[in-house]
């Protein structure tokens, strides 16, 4: 197992891996990773404090894991398969989904998961720890079998890694040579289980050992070495090599959910040593190290994108309340007799008595 | 036309619709060169090749998991679950994913998957080879759940399972896979799903029935139509979403109903009929209703299979009780 | 006596165990220094070491399944299930080894073993966070399932259920966990699993309910008794096996059922006891029995919830239409 | 990943390994695992021959898989807990299970897998592939926190190592670090479905490395080698060292079970080349090369052996026939009052059809 790939250190300072070069990002990616990182990072402060003043209800911040999301979709192409967890703001940001369909997701409407296939390639957002991975693979399957050269990444926690879901979708992939990406936001906490209770293994890039197949692990604050390393694996897979398993090595700056308090798992000081890994501080100090962005600029964005976030739930947060017959509609494509008297009681029930 | 057991039907029904549709792929344990441990996928992996049907790993999460991803980005995946017993390390993908991504969604991503799997006992098999849970996925909300009793029925209902836009749970009776036989179309067709099939009319008394359990469930009815009894044989063919106004229509004609499955009696298909019609249809109601199902205990290794499971007998014991109310 | 919530009751029964008996162990995802996500377990850890209580990894199958294999050797494994609607990766262990072992092995390996879980909804949760599939546990041979509505209760049937030979899939309301609060005594004491308690009685109806339904049903009955309506309701608290008898004998004087519950309406608990009564109790019935129960649909996100959860009201509109018919 | 350990080869060579020659079996135990593989053997002959003569249901030989089964078995102390499968014929002979209850169980009664559990420490066959493996990590976890040094062996085939719970099992033990080995049986098939189709790792054994501990990879036919190697693993075990996992590469010569075909699947000449590996012709030339048995003793061992199978089958198979009140029995420690209804009614249809 090699070491984690890092280029861009914390303070800022930039190494090109000669194994990875072939893939490092351009100046305009570099600006553009730092305008949708800024702009999750907004928007995840923006619903935190949002649930705070109880305009939302529960949701998993995300602040502090941007490079991984934003550098691994930026690697991919516009078509290729988003797989993503409930925590991958950064990514859906990256391909397009409008903030105003995250926002209605987490104030608990179904429409906000409602991804349109053909414009943005992304699945629902699920819950059900791991199990999403197997879709990864079969997405990867059926889009060679139709003759196109999509490819999918899957998303994970470092604690989804031990759920048997992730063992039997890595299996399939190697033995498929799938064209799936697995990629493991290690952010070093499964809500308070931290990553070292998770598994024994060295690191969780190694895992592939298991699948004949390769992991690499990856500075995942360091937006440009999770580019880099998701471009060559896109490109491996996208040429038919099969799968690659991905370890972000990253920190979750809040708590889990809204309702977690990290307090009673964690130190602040570890909390502070993370602070300054920053992948947000550190391309920044990128960008004006290379003369891409100055002070105003970077203001600029960021204003921009709190602007953009507070504007984006204001949009959405009046919308039409689902009625009774949207919650029967979606269950199958045709509503069965059966659920039909069913909807006909409770519009009854909910007539006479108001509820 | 031509003769056809149920295991024949299903096989030509995977070849009807691997034949109509490039988007179909069938997969599973043993279903390649082996062609299945019943041979229900015998000569596909031949004739349509290994791109269309193949071997899966043993992993049953991961098969229905794969299919549903699949299913995403426009194929028709049918999987084959080896035995209904082995169904359950997939029933996470099945509860939260294949039933629920149409809806989670709001029909962004439908899923035309077919989860197929040989279901029953009375035939001497092993453990966890013997199961009838089709109560277990009639429960959990988004799931169709079929079940055929006749090799007609099998053909139609499974290549309306494989077009249908939703996902189905196809349990195939493997006590009826090669008797009794039937003569079937020569082309394809497909059968409504969520419609029973009133097999044979009468006034006497309902009796609802479905998979294996069909056929002690004739001999029941054919016996009393020698004692001039009219019973009136439904077969269910659909678990979820039940054929409600057959059920109803039939009881409101009858005045009593008997049902009969193989599975634990708490909490299973009988229970929930008999609660419907008693809701609907209290004042018509001639007779307490009854059930002939298995038993709440484990089902017992052959040696002592007999004890659990059921025979016309039980049926018409249980008929003529009701009808003599 | 002193003055406890569901949740700490439960936490005290936890308590109670590992104080009694060095082969109780309690773990699951979270459940050591952070208490668990509800803290139920809080406080655990420090008071009983690392040794008797601690966390596992995001894994139910592997928790359940190790549980198993302490259990064999003669400890007494309670593990925790986050949420409900995360137990199905679990499910081919409580379906398979948990709940068949005393059968397989003919009692020469039995399991003495817990699955405590958080379920059922109308609290703004997120989607798999408000499920209550407790008829799918009961439909599986070999297992008991229990889900208290009290505080009193939450502790003497847990502890019971530690106690217990047998699995038990216990079942926490997690909408009441704070409220309503009950004194209980200070010292440990069971309550026996299988028996249902006549929490009101009267004679106009029977009214059945269970966990957080509880509460809107006592509501309903309160409104009723200042009608001049006796309902006599009962808390079912045993899901399996259940208590045939106290139904019955209540059915019997009343004439008039209703059940309530939360979960799926197709195959739930309601339509087992409907049909149990049915089949018993034909002659004595006045009134086709009745369902308050969920829908068939998936259980909308909270902007939607209000229009799949119950409330008193629907009860008492199900109980007056039961009554007056 | 190091090489397949081999001691004695096809030919019956002996070449100890000096890395494993702390753990080489003695001329007792030579005789003894000889003894135990022809007894398997004439077994699992005579199983097959009474499922073809009708008198045994369905059966899954484990003709040419003795080596891993009881070399393995005879490396633990006989208090140690085995979780076999279906197909572990030679390690219950090997731990003293009575042939009689072996037989039993495959003739449809759940006593045949009541193993007393004080006299065997053997869990029940057990069918639904993979999932015994956290059993085994359950018992080696509750022998050591109750003070005791058992450990415990979880066996599982080559397709078994696909299915999640071998994953979720596997990161339990690195974690706990329990005394559990994991020996996989590689038989080269799960029913019809090649090795080679099951998984595309290398080995089998190199999946330890996803949860950080050893993985071995043992020639399964070779006897001496399998002892070593898990004996091995059972004092690392036991001295608190943790989990190993075993592959022990053999084949399986017969079909999955007597319903099986293999014909359908797999030629001749791959059975014949596997023939020519056979572990108990190849421990047989072991014996008489070092003058440990002579034709007469052998044939008086194979004799033996087949006589013992009749005989133990002929005293069961008029077993005593199970009762209606059996089959409600052991659901429960008691029958709880809904069941007893269910049980009267079952008996009121027994005495009124006779069914
Ligand atoms: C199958 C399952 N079990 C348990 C949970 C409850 N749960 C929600 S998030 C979480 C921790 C996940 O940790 P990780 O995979 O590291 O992802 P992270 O939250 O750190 O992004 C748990 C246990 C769940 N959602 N699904
Ligand atoms: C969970 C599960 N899925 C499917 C089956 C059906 N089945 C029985 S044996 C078998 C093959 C097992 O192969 P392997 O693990 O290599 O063990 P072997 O039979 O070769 O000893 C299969 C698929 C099962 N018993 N359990
Ligand atoms: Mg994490
Ligand atoms: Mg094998």
């Amino acid at each position: 197992m090699s070491e984690m790939v890092q280029m861009l250190a914390p303070d800022g300072t930039y190494t090109p891996d000669p194994a990875w070069c072939s893939h490092a990002m351009t100046d305009a990616q570099l600006r553009t990773a730092y305008r949708h990182m800024v702009q999750a990072r907004a928007a995840d402060e923006w619903a935190f404090s949002l649930n705070r003043q109880g305009r939302l209800g529960t949701y998993p911040p995300a602040t502090g894991q941007e490079a991984n999301s934003v550098g691994a979709v930026m690697a991919l192409r516009e078509d290729d398969w988003i797989v993503p967890t409930y925590r991958e703001l950064g990514g859906l940001l990256t391909r397009g989904v409008p903030l105003k369909q995250f926002f209605l997701y987490w104030l608990g409407n179904e429409h906000g998961s409602a991804f349109e296939r053909e414009l943005y390639h992304v699945t629902p957002i699920v819950l059900p720890i791991g199990s999403q991975l197997p879709h990864a693979v079969g997405l990867a399957f059926a889009e060679r079998y139709q003759g196109s050269d999509r490819i999918a990444i899957g998303f994970v926690g470092d604690g989804g890694t031990s759920e048997g879901d992730f063992h039997e979708a890595l299996n399939f992939a190697g033995l498929w040579q799938a064209g799936t990406i697995f990629f493991v936001q290690n952010n070093q906490y499964a809500i308070s289980v931290h990553r070292d209770v998770q598994t024994a293994s060295g690191t969780l890039a190694q895992k592939a050992v298991a699948y004949g197949f390769e992991g690499v692990q990856v500075d995942g604050n360091d937006v440009t070495a999770v580019y880099a390393v998701t471009a060559a694996a896109a490109a491996k897979a996208r040429a038919g090599g099969g799968p690659t398993l991905i370890e972000g090595v990253t920190y979750r700056m809040g708590p889990h959910t809204t309702s977690d308090d990290p307090k009673r798992y964690r130190t602040d000081d570890e909390v502070a040593e993370w602070k300054g890994r920053d992948p947000i501080v550190r391309l920044q100090k990128l960008l004006r190290a290379r003369g891409l962005m100055n002070d105003d600029e970077v203001a600029a964005v960021i204003a921009e994108a709190r602007e953009q976030a507070r504007r984006e739930f204001d949009a959405v947060e009046p919308f039409e309340k689902p009625s009774l017959e949207d919650t029967f509609r979606y269950v199958y494509a045709d509503l069965p007799p059966l659920m039909q008297r069913q909807l006909a009681e409770r519009r009854r029930r909910l007539e006479r008595t108001g509820t | 036309m031509k003769s056809a057991t149920l295991l024949g039907a299903v096989n030509t029904a995977l070849a009807d619709a691997l034949e109509e549709d490039d988007a179909v792929v069938v997969y599973g344990e043993d279903i390649g060169v082996n062609g299945g441990v019943f041979q229900a996928t015998a000569g596909l992996q031949s004739r349509f090749g290994k791109r269309r049907c193949f071997d899966s790993p043993i992993a049953e999460s991961g098969l229905v998991g794969t299919a549903v991803g699949m299913a995403m980005a426009g194929l028709k995946p049918v999987v084959e679950i080896q035995f209904s017993g082995f169904v359950w390390p997939a029933f996470n993908q099945i509860v939260c994913h294949a039933a629920r991504t149409r809806n989670r969604s709001r029909a962004a991503l439908t899923l035309p998957l077919v989860v197929r799997m040989p279901y029953g006992g009375n035939l001497k098999a092993l453990e966890h080879h013997v199961e009838s849970m089709e109560a277990t996925f009639g429960h959990v909300p988004g799931l169709k759940v079929v079940i055929p009793s006749t090799p007609h029925d099998a053909r139609g209902l499974l290549l309306a399972a494989i077009r249908d836009p939703d996902p189905v749970i196809y349990m195939e009776p493997k006590r009826s896979y090669h008797s009794p036989q039937q003569t079937i179309p020569d082309t394809p067709y497909v059968l409504p799903i969520g419609r029973a099939r009133v097999e044979q009319e009468g006034d006497a008394v309902t009796l609802i029935a479905y998979g294996a359990m069909m056929r002690e469930a004739r001999t029941a009815t054919a016996w009393f139509r020698r004692q001039g009894v009219a019973v009136e044989l439904i077969d269910l063919r659909t678990i979820y979403p039940y054929d409600c106004d057959a059920v109803l229509d039939s009881v409101r004609k009858t005045g009593r109903l008997v049902v009969v499955h193989e599975g634990p009696r708490s909490f299973g298909v009988a229970a929930e009929l008999i609660a419907l019609v008693t809701e609907e249809l209290f004042m018509h109601l001639d007779a307490p209703p009854r059930r002939v199902t298995g038993s709440d205990a484990v089902i017992p290794l052959p040696a002592a299979e007999q004890f659990y499971f059921l025979t016309a007998e039980h049926i018409v014991d249980a008929v003529r009780e009701t009808v003599e109310f």
